[in-house]
């Protein structure tokens, strides 16, 4: 084991670029370790197949951003997020959501909020997972639940993030349209603090 | 020279020593009943805090078992308790809830914070939700500090727990 | 391991003990002994074996030790002895006591661990001890807007209840029994029906919501036990034509009813059972439903004397157990007689005889009676005990339902056995057996 | 203050009088750490909330400010009787950012690792469950005998049950010599005791819902769903091992129950294929930089914990420390059915089916 540690390079795309440079190509750019050369990495065909789907439905709607092994990654705005997400239930047979994560990007005054869907009906899907990302606006003072920081809840599609978007409503102030209890989950009753998981919060002493 | 003696003032220090020595015949036996008896009976309230708990199971488990020294497995009621033991994080959710199971615990009680969770904040001394040491909320009378403690350590909290009631002076 | 307390040994306890003792005797002296002969100059002597029981013929006793012994058989025949100690509140505590020991230890066994082991120094055997004084030393808690006087009441009279079971129960043959009602039956279920009104009103009185559910649940488990638990019993009623206690037992001489009805006997352990709230049906303190059911507010002695309360209770329905199915005290003579060189010689120390006259206190009869009546219902309380070592917990509902459905019927095919025999000539009144 | 003006989930709601309101948690022998709102009428269970956050240390934002080490420790915190496989999936997204591969020792290492782990855990629960059943000697054997296991982990990792074993790039140490013989014994031992253990229940969930609730683990394969991520989506050493997955169709609490404790003799087997397998020699461990950043990436890595998929989903951003860290774990993913499931019950069937939902409050909440 001489060097196996590949520097990650510097990469001049963005996971923002559009499609058509998929960054699941990059491997192939690095350079090599000494001992053991990393094989390039082909865009698996099966996986190629989903995403060539989705984008044909929704043309110009969606972004599809990478698409690697197992993994998928869409991007689609936030007025279209209930008919994609619909589209993938029925058509695509995805039929629960693994994880909900928001991310707070503040230098794009957005929140991106990344639903993980998988599915267990169809044998094919069983190690696929799908991330669906969409984007809602950020806004420098808070008010979690009555200002412009809204999304589509996607409650009504995959009954299974009712609690991942109540989690992600008080850590990031991501409020959800059509969420029947967007009540408070983990924090305590009485935080009245930014949401913690924006960026903007620090924790103490850091 | 003997109505020199009787007078009030030394009436006074006869009645006063003969309740001394009253209270003390009365109070060493049953002080030392009393402390003999609270030292082995410390039957713990069934809080958890955090995830030590799974050590605090363990100890209660066949292998280190407390009921050996009269720590009855976890009790339901806290009416019938008399050791807090703090089983590792306090958030500031919980906190509140801790004291309030504190406050309706009758005395005497002993509390132990057991992991560096309970006693400092430990691993998350820079988390936004969670206390640094319960030291604010609860009077604490053993710590044993850990991440998490093994079982023996709690054993041997409890035993330091049971020289120190020894100790104190029976109410 | 830090050191040991300095002032915290046991010598220490012994002096202090020692020095109590020297001031209780110069008090005494100073003050007890004018104040007690001004006493026995008003008062009327009694007179114990035709002589006048003087207070110098009290105070020889100290001298001779054989002048007792009428004292303490005067004693063993009043009224308070047998309530305080033999077969009343004295006998059952310390059979109480005992069962919580053994409980501990056996669970403690079956879950492959030791149990209490340091107190007291040999296996835990003061565990108990200290459990009793630091409940008392502790606090007792009312809550707020608790109905204090019945909150009060409850546990003492839950005690006063399970006592007077206790006193319903014969321990042995020619009158060891507190109160020999010829109801005796009947007045034991009268009181059994105390039991879920002292709980209800506990439950209601400590306005707390957990205490309230346990209680409705006691409610409903007890009332509706107590109907089998009657219903099993009346095959042995039948059968013997008495509801005397002591009369039901010495029927059972020969055979003992278990054998012939042992549906009934089934009947009436599996609904003592639920009675007494032991584990599979110990709904009404049910820990991980409903915190410690209705005795969530209970704190220090409160707790203490409910805790006594439900184990006299426990060893009175085991005593029940063995007074109706398994023949109460008989069984075959096995403690060896009383050396009779002590009555006719006296005991020889040296160059001292001492004489007892009318030596032994109890006769041979009544002992072999209560070791075999101690013995059947220490098996009794051992198999109420196993249960908490093996089974989970039941819901309410299926408990009700084992209640009503299965154990009643049961009752009725027990009751059909106990006419048959009847009818049939083989028991009874002039049956052939 | 009308109802109307109070922000979203503080609003005071009018419930019928014959309907009494029950705080079951944080302090109850029922409850573990959490609260569980309950309505019930009579014995019947109207609704109940779960109120989960009583452990919320905010993990996720504590891993911004720690780098891909210094993140190990804090991060196998949640289920510390599960440790391994808490942090196996931020290892194996490490590892995919950071450009590390695994030695093939290292695979099998952490299969063993993480199945002993999963026996440990399940015990745990086991234990647990037993005194939510009012059973206070299933609690005893199973924490008895979770003892032996651990004994095993503590030679391997050198600590109880915080063991940060896996790192990015293998794991810490290798093994100490006759591991493998002394390991053998005891599963062999366990297996046995295990089948010696034998459990009324209800809570019905059926296959349909179990999929729409999106639930994980143990309580989707007792819905009849054959899904267990060593099979579906094989990670390090598990696609060359033979893994037959129990899957029960009742979809009750009893289903739910048992399911764990096939795991086991299922993990046992796993064990003994593992050390037959396993290169007899070799290195452990990549050799890391002080400091690596990971790229302009990010990764979402599930596996198989004790209570289902523990997914870790990692943002990168050329920096040292992870941007974005989340963790989506089983345990926060079965409380969906807690309401759904409850909801008709029996006060007495509370427990059982609460804690048959294979649930941690520590790991749900972070």
């Amino acid at each position: 084991m001489s060097e196996p540690e590949t520097n990650p390079v510097e990469q001049p795309a963005s996971p923002a670029t559009p499609s058509s440079t998929p960054p699941a190509a990059k491997p192939a750019t690095t350079p090599p370790p000494a001992a053991k050369p990393v094989p390039v990495k082909e865009i698996p065909p099966f996986e190629k197949s989903i995403a060539d789907k989705v984008e044909a439905e929704f043309s110009g709607k969606v972004k599809v951003e990478f698409v690697k092994e197992n993994r998928i990654r869409i991007k689609t705005s936030k007025e279209d997020v209930v008919q994609v997400a619909k589209f993938l239930r029925d058509e695509m047979h995805y039929d629960h959501a693994e994880s909900v994560s928001g991310v707070d990007y503040p230098a794009e005054k957005e929140i991106e909020v990344v639903y993980h869907l998988g599915s267990y009906t169809d044998p094919q899907l069983a190690n696929q997972v799908l991330a669906l990302a969409t984007r809602a606006p950020r806004e420098e003072n808070p008010n979690p639940g009555f200002d412009s920081t809204r999304l589509p809840s996607l409650r009504d599609v995959f009954y299974s993030v009712e609690f991942h978007e109540r989690e992600c409503f008080e850590m990031l102030g991501v409020f959800f349209e059509g969420h029947p209890d967007n009540r408070r989950l983990l924090l305590p009753e009485d935080w009245a603090d930014l949401p913690p998981l924006r960026k903007d919060f620090r924790n103490k002493g850091r | 020279m003997l109505k020199d003696l009787l007078t009030p003032q030394n009436a006074n220090v006869f009645v006063g020593k003969l309740g001394d020595v009253l209270v003390k015949a009365v109070d060493q036996p049953l002080g030392y009943a009393i402390n003999w008896s609270r030292l082995w009976s410390l039957w713990p309230v069934h809080i958890e805090t955090a995830c030590c708990s799974v050590e605090f199971g363990a100890a209660s488990g066949p292998r280190y078992d407390v009921e050996r020294f009269g720590i009855i497995e976890a009790f339901g009621s806290l009416r019938q308790c008399d050791l807090v033991v703090v089983q590792g994080t306090i958030t500031r959710k919980m906190a509140p809830r801790l004291r309030l199971v504190y406050d309706q615990m009758p005395e005497p009680k002993y509390v132990i914070a057991m992991g560096a969770c309970a006693i400092t904040g430990g691993l998350y001394f820079d988390s936004y939700n969670v206390l640094p040491g319960i030291d604010g909320i609860l009077p604490v009378d053993v710590y044993v500090p850990g991440c998490p403690p093994r079982p023996e350590t709690l054993i041997q909290g409890c035993m330091l727990l049971q020289e120190k009631i020894k100790r104190l002076k029976a109410r | 391991m830090s050191t040991i307390a300095p002032k915290f040994r046991f010598s220490y306890f012994l002096k202090s003990l020692t020095d109590n003792a020297f001031w209780a005797v110069i008090l005494l002296t100073l003050t007890g002994i004018p104040f007690v002969m001004t006493l026995l100059f008003y008062l009327e002597l009694p007179v114990i074996d035709d002589k006048l029981m003087t207070p110098y013929l009290a105070l020889t006793t100290i001298a001779d030790p054989a002048r007792q012994i009428p004292l303490i058989k005067s004693l063993l025949h009043t009224d308070f002895f047998r309530i305080a100690a033999f077969p009343g509140f004295g006998f059952a505590a310390l059979l109480a006591a005992g069962t919580i020991f053994v409980e501990r230890k056996m669970l403690a066994k079956l879950q492959l661990r030791v149990g209490p082991f340091y107190c007291g120094k040999i296996e835990g055997l003061l565990q108990l001890m200290s459990d009793g004084i630091k409940l008392l030393s502790k606090e007792i808690i009312i809550p707020a807007k608790a109905d204090k006087p019945i909150f009060w009441a409850a546990p003492v009279l839950f005690v006063a209840t399970a006592a007077a079971f206790v006193s319903l129960i014969p321990a042995a043959r020619g009158g060891w029994v507190v109160a020999d009602a010829d109801v005796g039956l009947l007045a034991v279920f009268a009181i059994i029906g105390f039991f879920p009104v002292i709980t209800v009103l506990s439950a209601w009185s400590a306005n707390s919501k957990f205490p309230f559910i346990g209680g409705i649940r006691a409610l409903h488990q007890m009332v509706s036990f107590e109907i089998p638990l009657i219903l099993s019993v009346l095959g042995v009623v039948i059968l013997t034509g008495t509801l005397n206690l002591t009369q039901i037992v010495e029927s059972q001489y020969h055979y003992w009813w278990i054998l012939f009805m042992p549906i009934g006997a089934i009947v009436f352990f599996i609904a003592m059972l639920a009675e007494l709230e032991r584990i599979p049906f110990d709904l009404p303190e049910a820990e991980s439903e409903i915190v410690a059911g209705w005795l969530t507010e209970f704190s220090g002695m409160m707790y203490g004397l409910v805790q006594l309360g439900s184990y006299l209770k426990l060893y009175a329905f085991a005593a029940l157990f063995t007074i109706l199915f398994l023949g109460g005290w008989s069984g075959p003579n096995v403690w060896p007689p009383f050396p009779e060189e002590i009555i006719q010689k006296g005991i020889v120390m040296g160059p001292i005889t001492a004489h007892f006259p009318g030596l032994p206190l109890l006769d041979q009869q009544m002992l072999n009676d209560v070791l075999w009546f101690t013995l059947k219902v220490a098996g009794v309380i051992f198999f109420i005990l196993l249960p908490r070592g093996v089974f989970p917990r039941i819901r309410i509902d299926l408990l009700l339902h084992i209640g009503w459905y299965k154990l009643i019927g049961m009752a009725f095919v027990n009751i059909f056995i106990a006419l048959a025999l009847v009818y049939a000539g083989v028991l009874g009144p002039g049956g052939i057996l | 203050m009308s109802s109307t003006s109070l922000p979203p989930g503080l609003q005071i709601e009018k419930v019928d009088e014959r309907i009494m309101t029950l705080n079951v948690g944080p302090q109850h022998p029922g409850s573990g750490h959490m609260r569980i709102i309950v309505k019930i009428d009579g014995d019947y269970i109207v609704s109940a909330d779960p109120d989960p956050g009583y452990v919320h240390r905010g993990e996720e934002k504590m891993a911004e400010y720690r780098n891909y080490i210094l993140n190990i420790p804090h991060l196998e915190r949640p289920v510390i009787h599960d440790s391994c496989n808490v942090l196996y999936p931020y290892c194996l997204g490490a590892e995919e950012l950071l450009g590390l591969e695994v030695p093939e020792r290292a695979k099998y290492l952490r299969v063993i690792a993480s199945e002993l782990n999963r026996c440990v855990y399940i015990q745990y629960w086991l234990a647990i469950y037993g005194i939510f059943l009012g059973h206070s000697t299933m609690f005893m054997w199973p924490a008895g005998d979770r003892e032996l296991l651990i004994d095993m982990l503590e030679k391997m990792t050198g600590a109880r049950v915080t063991h940060s074993y896996f790192v990015p790039g293998g794991i810490r140490n290798d093994v100490p010599a006759n591991f493998e013989d002394m390991l053998l014994k005891r599963v062999n031992y366990f297996e046995k005791r295990i089948k010696e253990y034998a459990a009324v229940f209800a809570g019905k969930l059926s296959r349909e819902d179990a999929i729409r609730l999106g639930t994980t683990g143990s309580t989707l394969r007792a819905s009849g769903v054959n899904f267990d991520l060593r099979v579906k989506e094989p990670y390090d050493a598990y696609g060359e091992l033979d893994v037959n997955v129990p899957v029960l169709k009742e979809g009750d609490s009893y289903a739910r129950s048992k399911i764990p404790w096939l795991d086991m003799l299922e993990s046992c087997n796993i064990i003994r294929q593992a050390v037959q397998k396993m290169p007899k020699s070799g290195s452990v461990r990549v050799k890391l930089k002080p400091n690596p950043k990971g790229g302009n990436d990010e990764v979402y890595k599930r596996v198989e914990s004790g209570r289902g998929s523990l997914g870790c989903y990692i943002v990168s951003r050329n920096t040292p420390e992870p941007y974005r860290l989340k963790l989506s774990v089983g345990s926060f993913r079965n409380l969906i059915c807690l309401p759904y499931l409850l909801k008709g019950e029996k006060l007495g069937n509370m427990p059982a089916v609460y804690w048959s939902l294979n649930y941690w409050p520590v790991e749900a909440d972070r």
